[in-house]
């Protein structure tokens, strides 16, 4: 099976965070939003595992797909350094995307950190006719795919840690106050734990169903080796289930956040 | 493929090749089947089963390290009787070897898996005394020679098929733990399972794996490993399946001639999906330029 | 420097850092007294000594392995008494803490060299349970609790300085033997020592290292090292020494808050000959920017 | 101490072997003829220890210094790839060189494989009238650096394995020709172990003294680690010493080859 890739462009979005674009007619085609790619970052042993990166967008037609990337470790840091023409080893897409059901007309995508990359394709594609997104960021000099966003929705808002942009504050009360607006049919929330658990606790109160999409370190990344799990209900009980294959999207009532 | 002959019979296990998925990375095949044709495969050991399912530890469960990993898995599975309903049948759809990895908590639970392993449709049986993942059995057992004698010699009254005692490296002399199986009536030892290991983030100021400690495998381990089956070589009769970051067709003629009659193939899998296929490729790739005609010529064809 | 402390005092002898140079990896300071500043160190632990001079084993000596290498020196020195004529002075015209590593084959060799060195100008002494490479001696005594018991409190009773104990990390618990090193009367125990390894050129069919096997060293054994140094931790009182693989700052770090009161760095100053000197400035920067006031407040600060 | 360089160009020599030219300074004028470098391959634990390479020319004017390379494994493969303007991490000079002395008025330099590498510079600076060097390869295509060779001595021979290009056979017959033509003063020799024993021999015969440049695996490359050792004779006795500090130059009646 093939895994390696042509680069198509690499772009600086802020101070650590860069775009890579990657050329693949199968992940473009094959692709759902909120799906995975796994990646080795060089080739020897420096960062011997891959690395786990959500799709960002896919370009169907050119057959390409946009991962945003932020630099934090070894393995990140040698993707950094790759340019156009350079080849790429990515295994994908795997694991499941969020659902996209016709009968959501209204949604909202929330998102912070790099919770937010997953986010782009989904509003992309979803068939719902009100699109709504809450993206927070630190601080207003790291914003970046705003008119992305922007393009794909209805209507973006952002907040910001510092207030220096947008909203002073945090994406889940913004979600407060959009729910309490005006019930969404469907919301998608994408970011560190605590947000995502906040976002679902405050859903659960008003109905309101939604998917989370869950983060881990990872091994093999297709299933096989049980190390990227979280907690999911099953009947009365749970189980560790692989966040690789399962995932990374569940819906927010099956996952126990501790 | 120019007349070399990869076969290998390991205690009555026949392989068509001597390179075998090894236990917990490979889960039952299932995931792997989808990125290559298992039939390439010699064998398969699957995930370690336990007599009930258990959920195993909380993540996270992997750390990277310099040319390694740590993993504390902890014998997340769905209980043998799980597997033998639901996932033999679809092994048995390819025509491998399959070596079903065995844990316990007590040397009862040892009994009762070997016995209903033996009436199961497997080729092999894998007593792991070796996991360092989880609290009782296992380890604790693997560690003392009286413990593997103990244990090895009550479950092989049982046995109806092969039984492979898979060792742990965390032991001041493995010779003698190996040679206790031996004496018990193990048929095979695997070795090396994983070296009991930690990751500690500074940033944090907290360990990186939810349980602490965990088990480090892949290339970083590769010297060990090799060591530890070149002595166990000079120490017993049965045969040895040889692992412990071996990640192509080099690393497992290392094995071969350190006196390993197959190997086995985990964590390189994680990094190169390909990585059981190409080990097999670059095993016939050496044996051909070395004019070697059946891979048997190779095992402990070391010169020291 | 920003009003931080690195002082440390291990047993009795006093660092102005935590950070020694491994025994072994930089013979007595000479050649790396041409590279940086020999005052920059808290310590340095000399190679190997014994009673005799020894030739150590034959060449190649040393192997490349996955983020790490393989040694079989074999204790090659100039003996005890060319060490203290010497060496010595040399040492003294720095500011640093020497420690003298010593070996012997018998119980009476550790006591001569604990002896003469007692009687030498040096700051402590290390006695070398845990050599891998020699076939007498010392990995034989520092593998089982009762061997590392009885010459500890044989040579305790002819020291006159601090004594540290150096453990083998290939043995089944390494918490029994530093009991059985701290009950003896040991001032400190450091750990670990290289893991006894292998590696074999599938070309020649031969193994790489002139004495076959050797002890393995550098980052890859990083996560076993810090295994060990937590659980030794728990288990004795004295001050604990770690290394294993330790690179820059951040090991370091981890090595602190996994219980270690000093570390020390040998394989690293081979790919960097200012590995030992950036440790200690990775390791400052870490407490300005962690607002850390004393080194102290790092050891066994794990949260776990 | 800066080890950090900048590599002024690379240029293939034949099929494995590439010619690195380094910018420095201080290895250019510091550096004797027959002493080594100890170089980092890459940034990572890929090839995890350095590389010992004898230096095979410099140029004082320019400051800049030559080294040959053969690609043999991890190491040689990572270096092969390096390009002008990239930075390259060297220790060195390190080790003892050959011996020029005045009074050796005639002098043969034989060397075999990358035993060839060392004796470049040798030849251009020893001060002797009469030079000749005596060099093997496998074969015609391997053939490198003749042109240079053949501008540092008086006289070149060349021996093919094959004999697909100069004289047929190995190095040390064509140098028991010459010596039993003209005994020289001394003879300089470096290549593999056979060779040079052989060599070593066939002088002790004719009561010629002579240097050998020995190889071995290393750590530190400075003598601290005592990983790269030859038998060197002391007294009645010998002891085993150190290549990287003591040598790799020795003085052939002084080495024991085993
Ligand atoms: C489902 C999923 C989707 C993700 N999508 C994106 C994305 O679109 N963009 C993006 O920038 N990042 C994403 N991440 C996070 C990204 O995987 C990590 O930042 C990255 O693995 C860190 O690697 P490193 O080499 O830079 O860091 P290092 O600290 O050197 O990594 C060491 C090891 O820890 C693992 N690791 C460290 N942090 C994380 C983490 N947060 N999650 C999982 N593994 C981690 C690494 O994979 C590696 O195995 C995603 C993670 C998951 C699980
Ligand atoms: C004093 C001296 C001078 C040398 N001069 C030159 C030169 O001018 N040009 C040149 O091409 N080569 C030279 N060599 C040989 C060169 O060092 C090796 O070919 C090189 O280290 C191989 O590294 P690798 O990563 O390609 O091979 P790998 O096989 O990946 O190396 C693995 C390990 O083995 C060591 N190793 C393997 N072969 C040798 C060897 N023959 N000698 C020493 N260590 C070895 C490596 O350094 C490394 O530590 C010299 C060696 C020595 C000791
Ligand atoms: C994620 C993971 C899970 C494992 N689970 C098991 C197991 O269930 N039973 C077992 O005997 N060994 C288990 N092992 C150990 C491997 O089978 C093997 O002994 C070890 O990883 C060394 O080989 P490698 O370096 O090729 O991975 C596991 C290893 C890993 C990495
Ligand atoms: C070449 C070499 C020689 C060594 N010689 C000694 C020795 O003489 N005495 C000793 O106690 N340890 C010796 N060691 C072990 C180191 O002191 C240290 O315990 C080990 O290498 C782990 O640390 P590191 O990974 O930082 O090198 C030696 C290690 C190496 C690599
Ligand atoms: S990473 Fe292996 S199961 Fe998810
Ligand atoms: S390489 Fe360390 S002494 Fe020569």
């Amino acid at each position: 099976m093939n895994t390696i890739y042509k680069i198509v462009k690499s772009e600086k979005l802020n101070i650590d965070t860069f775009l890579l674009t990657v050329e693949s007619e199968k992940i473009a085609k094959k692709s759902r939003p909120g799906q995975i790619v796994h990646i080795k970052c060089g080739n020897g042993t420096e960062a011997y595992l891959r690395r786990p990166i959500s799709i960002c967008s896919v370009d169907r037609e050119k057959g390409t797909f946009d991962l945003a990337i932020q630099i934090r470790g070894k393995g990140t840091k040698i993707l950094s350094c790759l340019k156009a023409g350079d080849d790429i080893d990515v295994m994908g897409p795997l694991g499941q995307g969020f659902s996209l059901y016709p009968r959501h007309k209204k949604i909202i995508a929330v998102g912070g950190g790099i919770g937010i990359f997953p986010l782009l394709q989904l509003l992309k594609d979803h068939p719902a006719q009100n699109k709504k997104a809450i993206l927070g960021f630190r601080t207003r000099s790291l914003i970046i795919l705003e008119n992305e966003f922007r393009q794909s929705c209805n209507e973006l808002l952002i907040a910001t840690d510092d207030g220096s942009y947008g909203e002073k504050g945090f994406v889940t009360e913004l979600l407060k106050k959009e729910v309490e607006k005006e019930l969404p049919d469907m919301v998608f929330i994408c970011g560190p734990t605590v947000m995502m658990k906040a976002g679902v606790e405050l859903l659960k109160k008003h109905n309101i169903p939604c998917e989370v999409s869950m983060e881990q370190r990872m091994g093999c990344g297709i299933g096989a080796c049980l190390v990227c799990v979280c907690k999911i209900k099953k009947d009365d009980d749970w189980n560790y289930t692989q966040i690789c294959k399962s995932g990374p999207v569940f819906s927010g009532d099956e996952v126990i956040f501790d | 493929m120019n007349n070399i002959n990869l076969e290998i019979n390991i205690a009555g296990i026949k392989l068509k090749n001597p390179v075998i998925a090894a236990s917990g990375c490979f889960g039952f095949g299932r995931e792997y089947s989808r990125y290559f044709d298992l039939n390439r495969l010699g064998g398969i050991a699957v995930k370690g089963l336990t007599k009930l399912a258990r959920k195993g530890n909380p993540p996270p469960r992997i750390a990277e390290t310099p040319s390694g990993i740590l993993n504390s898995v902890g014998l997340q599975n769905p209980g043998v009787k799980t597997f033998i309903e639901k996932e033999i049948p679809f092994l048995r759809s390819y025509g491998i070897a399959i070596i079903a990895n065995a844990s316990g908590n007590t040397i009862e639970d040892y009994e009762y898996m070997v016995e209903i392993l033996s009436s199961a449709d497997v080729d092999g049986i894998e007593l792991n005394l070796s996991c360092p993942n989880v609290k009782e059995g296992c380890m604790s057992f693997g560690s003392t020679s009286n413990g593997v004698f103990e244990v090895v010699s009550r479950v092989k009254k049982k046995a109806g098929k092969p039984l492979i005692v898979k060792l742990t490296p965390n032991v001041t002399d493995i010779t003698e733990i190996a040679r206790a199986a031996e004496t018990a009536g193990a048929d095979s030892v695997s070795l090396i399972n994983t070296l009991l290991g930690m990751a500690i983030d500074a940033k944090t100021k907290r360990p990186i794996l939810g349980n602490v400690t965990g088990g480090l495998s892949g290339p970083a381990v590769k010297p060990i490993a090799l060591r530890m089956v070149y002595q166990v070589s000079k120490a017993v009769k049965i045969p040895i399946i040889g692992m412990g970051g071996i990640s192509n067709g080099t690393d497992a003629v290392e094995f071969l001639l350190a006196g390993a009659s197959a190997v086995m193939l985990g964590t390189a899998g994680f990094v190169n999906p390909m990585a059981w296929v190409e080990t097999i490729e670059g095993l016939e790739k050496y044996m051909i330029e070395n004019n070697v005609k059946s891979v048997t010529e190779l095992i402990g064809g070391l010169i020291a």
